[in-house]
């Protein structure tokens, strides 16, 4: 049951909330999530990474708007609405306007199907992990066009740089997954929660799961152009790349869409790998409904944050790659590392009869499941 | 089932797959590797041949029938099946392909540029080749005659002598040209057959092949007419493999322009298919016809004795400049002579006849082989084949002369080797039915016998060529491909029963066939 | 009713984006054009596939020629792709009218 | 007219507009990116057509890989710095008279062409499962042999583009 | 005593199958461990040679002694399937009769002999023990032969012992005269040998595949053997087609022509092979067959014969080289042979080839032994060497005087007894009268150039006087071969009675062995009432060839001629005795020599050059044409002019190639709308 459903059941008893029609309910849905989690999650985003920066390289950080700066996000967004709207001249106009779209559409629709708790997700679509593949693959259209649009060298550069980038890297992080759906044996994001357990998250499940999880993790690292892997925005090399001749309003979706997206992968990472919902060890489905949502998307958004500050401390404490040695990296490393895990898990699911280790571990101690 | 269990009951499979396996090995193999990759293929063609023995002792021999048979859809929609087994006409020949192929890697020793491809494609020729002698389907049998046709190219093409481009593209389009008159007669025996099949087996049951009256192009063809325009294009088409006067002409240009162990092939193998697709397809199917071409059949063999007997004489009268004096010539021409026997062999329909016909092509394939290979032996060392070049080499390699002698005489018909008793066997079967043109035929006996006696005094008798003060003898890797040969050439000279008891129960059937037509 | 959707549309569908395919092949004289026109082609028989496949066979065959078109699609650009910008290297051009030099 | 029938309508004209501009605008680029509104719409006739597996890869194969590649090709193989990708005017008319009697011919033999329709239901929308189950059953050989296909276009790109 | 020393020695085998294995198969032996490792052998492995045949003779000696004990009735036979294919069989078997155990022991003999005489003859040659090994396998073809109980079997040895003499001929083959005359030997055998074959078939086919010897005879004495072809019934033409074979193997008329040549080959093989066994092959198989003759084909049989015998003779006049007159007698006397088989003296034309075989082979061993000396051919060279070599000369001269047919020598016996049935058949038949002139006339001529032979080599004054001081007796493995055979060239050895093989016998009728051992056919032997003329008139013969050999090699030396001239005009008209001689040497003698040239001529010009020879630029021009035509014509015009016309039309197409793909699809595109348009229209 997706969200909108979830809303519609949950309406049902108030007598004119119910006769809505389920696409209102939909696009509530929808402006909400946009409204009310993407745009303050990014600013609160921003402003944690500066946060986090301040403190690893022992300085503050923002700290004049706001106690602790905590408001400084606000500000950097009224900044950013307000500013001039710069077109350059030689610029494809249409296409410079067409760019930041796609990338906020790939960006943005990707959250469709992320599973924040049970039924607190907008659509549960059956294929939803592959359709989460196809809609972020969107997003190198967009920046690839935004480059080019923009008729500047570092732009161009970017945008090929970022298209080829998330091309390549899409191949590990699909494999990965891949190999987390082969455990769970369904595309379905909250079957796979469920498929998991307190007991027995997904990455603990066989050895191959662990590699598979980091192999993932690095390489969604790149394909969100993420320090170490920013050459398509490189500030010391391409002046931002395919940013560079974007200001104001435009300039803010393409910030916006870049947390949004590591939220997304941190996310994935904690739907396929890390349990999801599920806190450890502890078993709480025998809550009533409205109890246990909360708590599990609580429990849910503390694991993706976790995950989200790992990638702010892995980008103040890198360096950045060469691009041959990201390429080298991707299809050297990265993708045999994701065969041999994919083929491992399958050997593994065959050998033990798809029995994780936990599982095992338990079976051992006569536990019971 | 047991392992051995498994092997034997896809054995044919094995026999032809065997070389594929090997041409995907030695895919792999780096191409500098030339001793690997020479090694893995013997290998692989040794296990063929260690397969195809296997068969042979395993094979019944009273059985008329169809042995080792598999079926195996392949096109259902087509009826085309997968369809392989082995009888008394194909065994002996698989048994000289794997042989001789084995025989023959050792032979391509002194190919020294591109070896992987060239090992790839022989490989392949040789799956090819196994596979035109096991297939039982119309459309399997063709599939095979062409892809046989490929490698076959490009190993004269590539690895020939001079005037390999021209030699290879002259015969694979004349090969070719034959090759789409059978395709059209398998097309007509496919529409007209009820139900449609490809299968050989039930296209000879005349339950089953209905041929009815023709009207194209405005020439209306009775139901007898037709079948006979049938069977002489099926007949051009394995005339042209066989060769038959005048189809011919190509032979000896690909023998002369091929390297050694092709040369071997073409002459040890590719030669009988034409006359085993005659006795596989065209006999059975068509038994009314075959009677009826009986006699132009046996009159053309005897034009093949002759003709390709003076042909080969005129290598030796010839000067070069006149496209003779050419010892590979000299023999292409002879396997003219000696295909000849086949065909006067098969004409008549007596025991006699048709098992002497079946043997001939297999000691033509032994005899011939080891001729090439030898002429292969010299040409290593001197890089020419003029037969006024040589002179007096028997004083310096004695044993290779010898080899040279026991190939030709076995050539000639000499009692004692296989040869004549396949030759006296046609002979005294066609002796029966046609005396006059067996008599006629006796001739290219005292022929065969002066031109080789002629070339081996040229070469070999007189006082020793200056030239060749330092010319080595047969190595230890040559006279490993020539001892079997000879040691089968002798002993199926003097007790041929092994190879006659192999097919003579399938061949009894045909001819039963035969002669109730 | 001629609005109510069924098998004829998708055909329609289809094969209206077939001609414009094959008219962007014939017309661009940028081989990556005629690439664009191929693929067009190649979208018109995945909806065919796809759509015999929901209305006449019923079952999922159609789906997976549609997969396979996929397939081929993939390959077929990527080869294509990988061909073209040789050429260009070669020729500095891609238009399809300057690489003749097969022509004897 | 159902909601569904809208939706064809809608999608029809999402792969059919663009398809439009992508054969007749006369820069390489812009036909290239309208591609893109093709493409998906095709996905979106495909979700009409109970094939979600099918729609979404489609939308990951042509717009992530194809239309990338593709624009990629469009931008390396021209002068990219300011150039206009202006393609040369050509007659498009032969062709395009051409592809109308074509156009007309299939209309009309899709028209008259009495169709053995057999739709009982909605096919059950899961379909990725009984995909898999098909395609490692009863196409396992087609199967293979596209990933030995893909394997080898990999290979062969890699090393027909590579710098020698 | 043979089947009792096999059951002592192999008692699980059957005595008499081994046996002849034993014997058939021990030269095999010999010369397989020649051929492969004689060369690594002591003394190049002669010792195997020798050793193999030696058991072989010892073998056929006591096969011959069983035979005399148990009387010319013995038979033993064995037969196994050799090919077996439905509804036909080839039999391989085993004969063994008188013929063969006489042919056994003239073989085996022979061979023994010439093996040790070899062992001097050939002791420098390189090729030492490769030339034992050829020998070795002569005996076992030759072997084989007579053993064959059918004409396939006998046919396939026949073969083989046409190899062992192309081989043999060709030892020596850096001299490009060997190697042609084996070429030569081979090919011309071969053409006799074809016409043997296709009398094999015509017999294969008229007795319904009946190949064995005793089957055919039965099958034509039942008179089922029908057919004709061209008016000469079948039987004949078969015959005729069988006795082919033996006139190329025995060298008759016209096929004649290699046996001289033959003699480049090393001389123990002349005298073996050339002389003594293969040659008389074709006696054998004529002997053989001989129930199967019909009269006419013996007519046939008779005149090539004795025309053969004659023409032979006159040729051998002229030549100076030694072998050479000694391979025109062979002709000669094999030519006799086959006169007696053709008026149906079987046992008298079998029993000159056994004498033949000692003193010919005899005689050629003399020669050798003196070309060993004086390292010549050529009489005009040699000369007195009498002394010299007394061994020699004193064999040698046995072997001439049994040649000649002389009485008391083996040859007279046998060669009397021919032409005695020569005359009685013509006398029976007188328009055959040729035959019997022929036969003695050859007796005359045989004996003078042998005499002359022998006052050239032998007596008179050395020649060559450098050759003559280096010559020496030969060695005792040379001498020992000469002395054996030179005792069988007595007619004591054969016969009890020394004018003949008459009624009067001294040791009763086995001393005569041969006559004992020979059954004759029954419709054969013709009374005997013209051997009492016969005898006269072949002693006169030889006496005077005699005769006119001593006046004209030993009597006229160079002075007697310079005397005879100083003298002739004083004496011209008084002693008409030297007009006689003179004319009769200038009529006869200068005629004679006249005509032998002119015979020698047109031996080498017509019947060599152009009949035989002459064949040879037909078939080169045939096959020249033939190589032409198929070059020129079939391939050139036919085919590769089919690859023209297509490469010109070619051309011409492919100018709407124009190399722009859009341009091909666009034609395509309108191609399916056009048919698509015409498709609606119809």
């Amino acid at each position: 049951m997706s969200l909108p459903e979830f809303l519609k059941d949950l309406f049902e008893s108030w007598p004119l909330l119910g006769s809505i029609p389920l696409w209102l309910y939909s696009l509530a849905c929808i402006l909400g999530l946009l409204f009310l989690f993407l745009f303050p999650f990014a600013g609160i985003a921003v402003y944690l990474e500066r946060k986090i920066a301040g403190d690893i390289q022992a300085r503050i950080g923002p700290n004049v708007v706001g106690p602790y700066g905590i408001l400084q996000w606000i500000a950097d967004a009224l900044k950013l609405l307000l500013k001039e709207d710069i077109i350059p001249a030689a610029a494809d106009k249409k296409l410079f306007i067409l760019s930041p779209m796609l990338i906020f559409l790939g960006g943005a629709a990707a959250y469709a199907v992320i599973p924040f708790a049970e039924n607190v997700i907008l659509a549960n679509l059956n294929i939803g992990i592959f359709y989460l593949i196809a809609v972020t693959s969107m997003v190198a259209l967009g920046l690839i066009l935004g480059g080019w649009a923009s008729n500047n060298k570092w732009s161009l550069l970017g945008g090929m740089r970022a298209a080829a980038q998330i091309v390549s890297f899409e191949i590990p992080v699909a494999l990965c997954i891949l190999t987390a759906v082969l455990v769970t044996g369904t595309l379905d994001m909250t079957q796979i929660i469920k498929n998991q357990s307190p007991y027995s998250w997904n990455i603990f499940h066989n050895p191959f799961m662990f590699i598979a999880a980091c192999v993932y993790y690095i390489a969604a690292l790149a394909e969100a152009n993420r320090t170490p892997f920013d050459i398509p925005e490189a500030d010391s090399e391409l002046v931002s790349g395919y940013n560079t001749e974007y200001s104001g309003m435009r300039f803010a979706i393409f910030f916006l869409i870049e947390y949004a997206e590591c939220f997304v992968i941190c996310a994935v990472a904690t739907t396929l790998f890390l349990g999801g919902w599920y806190l450890p060890f502890i078993d709480i489905s025998g809550l009533a409904l409205g109890l246990r949502i909360p708590i599990e998307a609580m429990v849910f958004m503390t694991k993706a944050v976790c995950l989200l500050f790992v990638m702010m401390w892995i980008r103040w404490t890198l360096p950045r790659y060469r691009v041959d040695q990201l390429m080298k990296l991707c299809w050297e490393v990265l993708v045999p590392f994701s065969f041999a895990c994919l083929l491992g898990t399958a050997f593994w699911m065959a050998l033990f009869k798809g029995k994780g280790i936990p599982e095992l571990i338990y079976s051992l101690l006569g536990w019971g499941s | 089932m047991t392992y051995l269990g498994f092997i034997r009951e896809h054995l044919l499979t094995w026999i032809v797959f065997l070389p594929v396996v090997g041409m995907a090995v030695v895919l792999f193999l780096p191409k500098e590797k030339a001793g690997l990759i020479r090694w893995t293929s013997a290998f692989f063609t040794l296990l063929s041949f260690l397969a195809s023995l296997e068969l042979c002792w395993a094979f019944d021999r009273s059985e008329a029938g169809l042995q080792f048979v598999e079926k195996m859809a392949w096109i259902p929609t087509f009826n085309i099946h997968y369809y392989v087994g082995c009888d008394g006409l194909s065994i002996t020949m698989i048994l000289l392909t794997t042989l001789l192929s084995f025989l023959c890697i050792f032979a391509s020793w002194s190919i020294k540029e591109g070896v992987k491809g060239y090992f790839l494609m022989f490989l392949l020729l040789e799956a090819g080749m196994l596979g035109v002698f096991v297939s039982l389907d119309f459309f399997l049998f063709y599939v095979f005659w062409e892809l046989m046709l490929l490698p076959m190219y490009f190993l004269i093409g590539i690895w020939g002598g001079p005037k390999k481009e021209y030699a290879a593209i002259k015969f694979f389009l004349y090969t070719l040209f034959g090759s789409v008159l059978m395709l059209v007669v398998m097309l007509a025996f496919y529409f007209y057959s009820e139900p449609h099949t490809f299968d050989l087996l039930e296209l000879a049951r005349p339950q089953i092949l209905k041929i009815k009256d023709l009207n194209i192009f405005g020439i209306a063809l009775t139901i007898v007419e037709f079948r006979r325009v049938l069977f002489i294009l099926l007949f051009i088409g394995f005339a042209i493999k066989v060769p038959i006067f005048p189809f011919h002409t190509w032979l000896p240009l690909a023998h002369v322009e091929a390297p050694t162990p092709v040369s071997v092939i073409l002459a040890g193998v590719l030669l009988k298919m034409g006359a085993y697709g005659l006795l596989r397809i065209s006999f059975p199917i068509l038994p009314q016809e075959t009677y009826w071409f009986s006699y132009a059949l046996a009159l053309l063999g005897l034009v093949n004795i002759i003709y390709g007997a003076f042909c080969a004489m005129a290598q030796i009268t010839l000067p070069q400049d006149r496209g003779g004096n050419d010892w590979k010539k000299l023999i292409a021409y002879s396997s003219i002579n000696h295909m000849g026997y086949v065909l006067l062999g098969m004409a008549v329909f007596t025991t006699e006849g048709i098992n002497g016909a079946v043997f001939q092509m297999f000691n033509h394939g032994l005899t011939t082989a080891m001729l090439f290979l030898l002429v292969g032996v010299v040409y290593d060392r001197v890089h020419h084949r003029k037969l006024d070049g040589f002179g007096g080499l028997g004083v310096q390699v004695p044993i290779y002369t010898g080899l040279v002698a026991l190939a030709s005489f076995a050539s000639l018909g000499l009692p004692g080797l296989s040869s004549f008793i396949s030759e006296a066997l046609v002979f005294l079967g066609s002796f029966k039915v046609y005396p006059s043109i067996t008599i006629l035929a006796t001739l290219g006996i005292v022929i065969n016998a002066a031109f080789f006696l002629w070339a081996l005094q040229k070469i070999f008798l007189g006082p020793l060529n200056a030239q060749y003060k330092n010319l080595a003898e047969v190595n230890f890797r040559e006279l490993f491909t020539l001892v079997p040969l000879s040691v089968l050439i002798l002993f199926f000279g003097v007790y041929p029963m092994p190879v006659l008891n192999l097919m003579k129960a399938t061949l009894d059937r045909l001819l039963t066939l035969l002669q109730a037509a | 009713m001629m609005f109510a959707v069924d098998l004829r549309h998708y055909l329609v569908l289809s094969a209206i984006l077939f001609v414009l395919g094959i008219i962007g092949i014939l017309s661009r004289k940028n081989s990556v054009g005629i690439l664009m026109g191929i693929e067009l082609v190649m979208n018109s028989a995945g909806i065919n596939f796809v759509a015999f496949s929901k209305y006449v066979a019923a079952d999922l065959s159609g789906q997976i020629f549609a997969l396979f078109i996929f397939v081929i699609a993939a390959s077929e650009v990527v080869i294509a792709l990988a061909i073209i910008l040789r050429i260009y290297q070669n020729k500095t051009t891609v238009d399809i009218e300057d690489i003749k030099d097969l022509k004897c | 007219m159902t909601a569904q029938d809208v939706f064809f309508y809608i999608f029809a004209l999402i792969t059919l507009v663009p398809a439009f501009v992508c054969v007749f605008h006369p820069n390489i680029l812009y036909a290239g990116l309208s591609l893109f509104g093709s493409f998906f719409g095709v996905a979106g006739i495909y979700v009409l057509l109970g094939a979600d597996f099918i729609a979404a890869t489609q939308v990951l194969i042509y717009v992530g890989g194809i239309l990338v590649l593709i624009l990629f090709a469009v931008m390396l193989s021209k002068n990219i710095y300011g150039a206009k990708f202006q393609d040369e005017k050509k007659k498009k008319i032969l062709p395009g008279l051409l592809g109308l009697i074509l156009l007309g011919f299939l209309v009309k033999f899709i028209l008259t062409t009495p169709w053995n329709m057999t739709l009982t239901d909605e096919a059950p929308l899961p379909t990725v499962s009984r995909l898999g189950d098909l395609l490692l059953t009863d196409y396992l050989l087609p199967f293979e042999l596209a990933s030995i296909l893909l394997l080898a276009a990999l290979i062969g790109a890699i090393i027909l583009a590579r710098s020698k | 005593m043979l089947e009792s020393l096999f059951l002592k020695f192999l008692p699980s085998l059957d005595p008499m199958t081994s046996a002849m294995v034993m014997l058939l198969g021990m030269p095999l032996l010999g010369f397989v461990i020649q051929i492969f490792i004689g060369k690594r052998l002591f003394r190049g492995g002669d010792w195997v040679s020798v050793g193999t045949i030696f058991v072989s003779f010892a073998l056929s000696v006591l096969l011959f002694i069983d035979l005399l004990s148990s009387g010319p009735q013995f038979q033993w036979t064995t037969s196994w399937t050799w090919i077996d294919l439905p509804h036909f069989q080839l039999t391989m078997g085993i004969l063994v009769d008188p013929v063969t155990i006489l042919m056994l022991l003239v073989i085996t003999t022979v061979s023994f002999l010439v093996f040790l005489y070899s062992i001097g003859y050939m002791h420098e040659d390189p090729r030492y023990s490769r030339y034992f090994a050829y020998l070795s396998f002569f005996s076992f073809s030759m072997i084989g032969l007579v053993l064959a109980d059918n004409l396939f079997a006998l046919y396939i040895f026949w073969e083989l012992v046409g190899l062992a003499s192309y081989l043999l001929i060709s030892f020596w083959f850096e001299k490009p005269e060997a190697a042609e005359a084996g070429k030569k030997a081979f090919i011309v055998t071969r053409i006799g040998d074809v016409g043997m074959f296709i009398g094999i078939l015509i017999i294969f086919f008229e007795t319904n595949g009946l190949l064995h010897f005793d089957s055919i005879f039965s099958y034509v004495a039942k008179g089922q053997f029908g057919g004709e072809f061209l008016g000469i019934s079948l039987l004949t033409l078969a015959g005729i087609c069988i006795f082919l074979g033996a006139v190329g193997k025995s060298a008759q008329f016209p096929l004649h022509i290699w046996l001289p040549d033959a003699m480049e080959g090393p001389t123990p093989v002349s005298a073996l092979i050339h002389a003594a066994t293969m040659v008389a092959a074709g006696v054998y198989l004529v002997t053989r067959m001989f129930p199967f003759f019909t009269p006419e084909a013996r007519t046939v049989i008779a005149y090539t014969g004795s025309f053969t015998a004659i023409f032979a003779a006159t040729m051998a006049l002229t030549h100076n080289d030694i072998k050479k007159v000694l391979a025109y007698s062979t002709i000669s006397q094999l030519g006799i042979m086959m006169m007696g088989l053709g008026v149906g003296a079987y046992v008298a034309g079998f029993f000159h080839l056994v004498t033949h075989a000692a003193f010919k082979a005899c005689l050629f061993l003399c020669a050798g032994s003196v070309i060993h000396a004086l390292h010549t051919q050529d009489m005009r060279e040699m000369g007195g060497i009498r002394k010299k070599m007394p061994i020699t000369f004193t064999t040698m001269g046995v072997a001439t005087l049994a040649l000649s047919g002389i009485p008391f020598f083996s040859g007279f016996v046998s060669k009397d007894l021919i032409l005695g049935e020569s005359l009685s058949f013509a006398m029976e038949n007188p328009s055959h009268f040729l035959i019997p002139l022929f036969g003695f006339l050859s007796t005359g001529l045989t004996a003078f150039y042998m005499f002359r032979l022998i006052f050239m080599t032998f007596y008179g004054e050395p020649r060559d006087s450098k050759k003559f001081d280096h010559a020496h007796e030969s060695p005792w493995v040379m001498t020992l071969p000469l002395i054996i055979l030179s005792l069988c060239s007595l007619a004591i050895f054969f016969t009890g009675s020394p004018l003949g093989l008459g009624e009067l016998s001294l040791w009763g009728e086995k001393s005569q062995w041969v006559k004992y051992l020979l059954e004759p056919p029954s419709s054969s032997e013709h009374p005997t009432s013209a051997h009492l003329y016969a005898l006269i008139l072949s002693l006169t013969m030889a006496g005077c060839g005699i005769l006119f050999a001593y006046l004209i090699y030993y009597k006229q030396t160079l002075s007697s001629e310079k005397i005879a001239e100083k003298f002739k005009c004083i004496y011209k008209t008084l002693t008409h005795l030297y007009w006689i001689d003179e004319l009769y040497e200038w009529a006869v003698i200068h005629n004679l020599l006249r005509l032998n040239t002119l015979l020698a001529h047109f031996d080498n010009r017509v019947i060599d050059q152009v009949l035989v020879d002459g064949w040879a630029p037909i078939t080169i021009s045939t096959s020249t044409n033939s190589g032409d035509f198929d070059n020129r014509a079939i391939d050139q015009m036919l085919v590769d002019g089919t690859g023209k016309v297509v490469r010109a039309s070619g051309k011409e197409v492919r100018k709407i190639q124009t190399g722009k793909i859009q341009q091909y699809l666009l034609v395509g595109l309108g191609a399916v709308c056009g048919i698509l348009i015409l498709l609606t229209l119809v």
